[in-house]
């Protein structure tokens, strides 16, 4: 089984060279400490920086420059910075190529839910709505079954939704999913777990065409 | 003589009025006009309705308007820092409207822009486009949405000069050039000021004709919500 | 009867201290030589200038730096640069207080015509339409009769439309007209005219009340 | 490593092909693409849809690819420099749609932002509203106006990096940057490359992430369409 750390790994071999990314808060901002060294990717933030760095060393830190979770950051070589217009824009005109965002739910023909649970959890939608209905490329780093054990990829999302049909991919602690015409099809299993282990917690439609190989992490 | 120049944050917001729809700029407390905010808490003024990217934290920004319940709306996309906020919420004191970040930031070009509505594809099929007209371009589904229309813009800017020409600094841009194109009024406050003619004419990111007012604000705190930071090798 | 000169010196009077005003092409280009000293206007290119300075010294052209006009120009103190879409958006939002521009005709209900000519002049209409459809208070710099003395002030535009109803006032070699519900409101004649005179060449509807007084040039 | 340096125009223009709908930045002749418009002269590609604030003048800018009867329609708000032009469009050899600058520049940006269409008072009841749909917001009637739908969009920049961030200069920026977003495949030559990390983050006009190829161009010639000049006192 995955932690937080080999999920992102994981997503990290997804990876470019070139790719202009956009990483959601939580695991998918981990992926950007695994990027393979050989290529390069440029971070691109929703509040309005194309070419996010490491966090500042504590001497440099500066109020005025902080990531879409509002953490302080640095700049790399050739970053910009531009309005939050500007920014949506790029995600809109699909000029991001890959965008990595956790989810609550995910549904078996695409569908995502990450913004509201009714009654009880009100932060708002951020920026998650427009990266799901415009982004090329999207991943979801999750986790595959909740604290009571139940199956977070669903048949069909139960809690508000943020987009239709618009998930590509999913990197849970248990494997990595495409999703297809025929629902989540298995493309590996994480070390150590079983495909009926991995039918036994997903809901959702599950397709496993062949031998599913156990995924490898450097 | 061009006559934008007000001698502070209490004199720049003087006409604001109880039931107001005002514009902040900031994303996060980052890039926030700490001084008018200051001001509004002053004054008194009440029944507001803020257009906001965020809701600031319990006791900074837009925090200390819910604290004194000067806010009676907000439209937000992102309120997750502030527990008075999600109190207000529950409890139905506060009224929230909360629409997507590439939305919010759209609306308020397509005012600067004079463009009534614009299309965009955030929030098909969600809550978010409840009542609200959809369009098919290519084959894909799109919201209208409308333009705002708000009565003061408030925004925070690094430099300014004597005719409103503003340039930001880093990410604290985010959403003040687009509000300082979208009030009907428009009220800089800026961490350096200058006289007309200092600035590289290239540099500027919000020429001066969006600008109504503007100062040079005092004892910014420019508070950061998460301190990140690396180790040294 | 006023020359071009007349017509933009009276234009002139016009401005308030603090306007941003949009000068098209020809007549309006020289209404900024005669700014009232005590009053300061910035002036807007449409290309993307805000605070369009004199021309420049013959040692300091730059190709780089021109007006709507094409023609060579300075910066002043407080100029800015930016994209075409701002400078646009700016006078749609309704940012540039007034605009003076030059007309082949006008209507007495405001219709303004100055792209075409059917067969004779393809130029286009520039940044002409955007600017009647959306700028607060138009003022027309024009020549009150054709060459062969036909008037330019009509019932109805007889050229293809640039935009309807938008115009308030026209300054002519002839006089000074607001444009009301019953049509011309004569406001002023130029030196030496009589009211009979612009009666005569004037086809669209004339509104005279009371006494016209002549035009003061300073 | 980021492959969007190419070494001159004639290998940034390489697969533009006959039938090409190509956007070429600039007004008038400030600003204009010289080193690619040269290049796709020599190249000879033809039947091309230029999408161009102008048409350049007789000899120079685009004027010279219509010399070469390269292009079959020009998309452009104002031609009136150009004598062989007014000369192909009279004798209908050359297919021309006019609109309205302002429209012009929105639809290039409405592709960069996606947005699928705007809306725009301007032509409302002139021959430029013919068969477009109309619609009113606030008793206001507007036109739709979609965005560009172009295969290449060429730019010319006063500075440029090896990441593609370009910045301009004066009014030489015009539509450069609203063409740069609008491209499916963007082309910018720039009077100055220099390697990713020598531009203030804060002074770049296009976020590189819309520039595809870029180089630095040679002889510009930067010819000015009217010298007008003071004379000392």
């Amino acid at each position: 089984m995955l932690d937080k750390f080999g999920i992102a790994k994981r997503i990290a071999q997804e990876l470019k060279d070139g790719y202009y990314v956009n990483l959601g808060i939580g695991i998918p901002t981990l992926v950007a400490n695994y990027v393979p060294k050989e290529i390069e990717v440029i971070l691109q933030s929703e509040n309005g920086l194309l070419g996010i760095g490491p966090f500042p060393f504590a001497d440099d830190v500066d109020a005025d420059l902080i990531n879409a979770g509002k953490q302080t950051v640095t700049t790399t070589k050739g970053s910009s910075f531009f309005d939050s217009a500007l920014s949506f824009g790029m995600i809109r005109s699909g000029r991001v190529d890959l965008t990595v965002l956790g989810a609550m739910e995910v549904a078996d023909n695409g569908d995502i839910a990450n913004w509201k649970i009714p009654g009880k959890m009100v932060k708002g939608m951020g920026g998650a709505m427009d990266l799901v209905a415009a982004a090329k490329n999207i991943i979801v780093a999750m986790q595959h079954v909740d604290k009571k054990g139940n199956s977070k990829l669903l048949k069909k999302c139960s809690l508000p939704i943020t987009g239709l049909g618009c998930v590509k991919k999913v990197v849970t602690e248990l494997g990595v999913f495409d999703i297809t015409a025929e629902g989540f099809k298995l493309l590996e299993r994480a070390p150590g777990i079983s495909v009926d282990y991995i039918k036994e917690k997903t809901e959702g439609r599950l397709l496993i065409v062949g031998e599913i190989p156990e995924m490898e992490l450097n | 003589m061009l006559t934008k120049l007000v001698a502070n944050a209490d004199e720049a917001i003087r006409d604001i009025s109880d039931g107001a729809v005002i514009m902040l700029g900031g994303f996060g407390l980052c890039g926030i006009p700490e001084n008018c905010i200051a001001a509004l808490v002053r004054k008194g003024v009440k029944d507001l309705t803020c257009i906001s990217n965020n809701a600031g934290v319990d006791d900074f920004g837009i925090g200390i308007m819910l604290k004194t319940r000067q806010v009676k709306k907000m439209i937000s996309s992102y309120v997750g820092e502030n527990a008075e906020f999600e109190r207000q919420l529950l409890s139905g004191e506060l009224e929230v409207e909360l629409i997507p970040q590439g939305t919010l930031a759209t609306r308020c070009l397509a005012t600067g822009y004079g463009m009534p509505a614009i299309f965009t594809p955030a929030g098909v099929g969600t809550e978010v486009a409840e009542g609200k007209e959809i369009r098919e371009f290519n084959g894909k589904p799109y919201l209208l949405e409308h333009a705002f229309d708000s009565d003061f813009s408030i925004v925070k800017a690094w430099k300014g000069d004597t005719h409103g020409n503003l340039i930001f600094r880093a990410t604290s841009r985010n959403f003040n050039p687009l509000m300082a194109m979208a009030g009907k009024i428009t009220i800089a406050e800026v961490e350096i000021l200058v006289e007309a003619g200092e600035l590289d004419p290239d540099q500027i990111h919000t020429p001066g004709i969006f600008v109504n007012r503007i100062f040079e604000g005092r004892n910014y705190e420019k508070r950061i919500e998460q301190v990140t930071t690396s180790l040294k090798a």
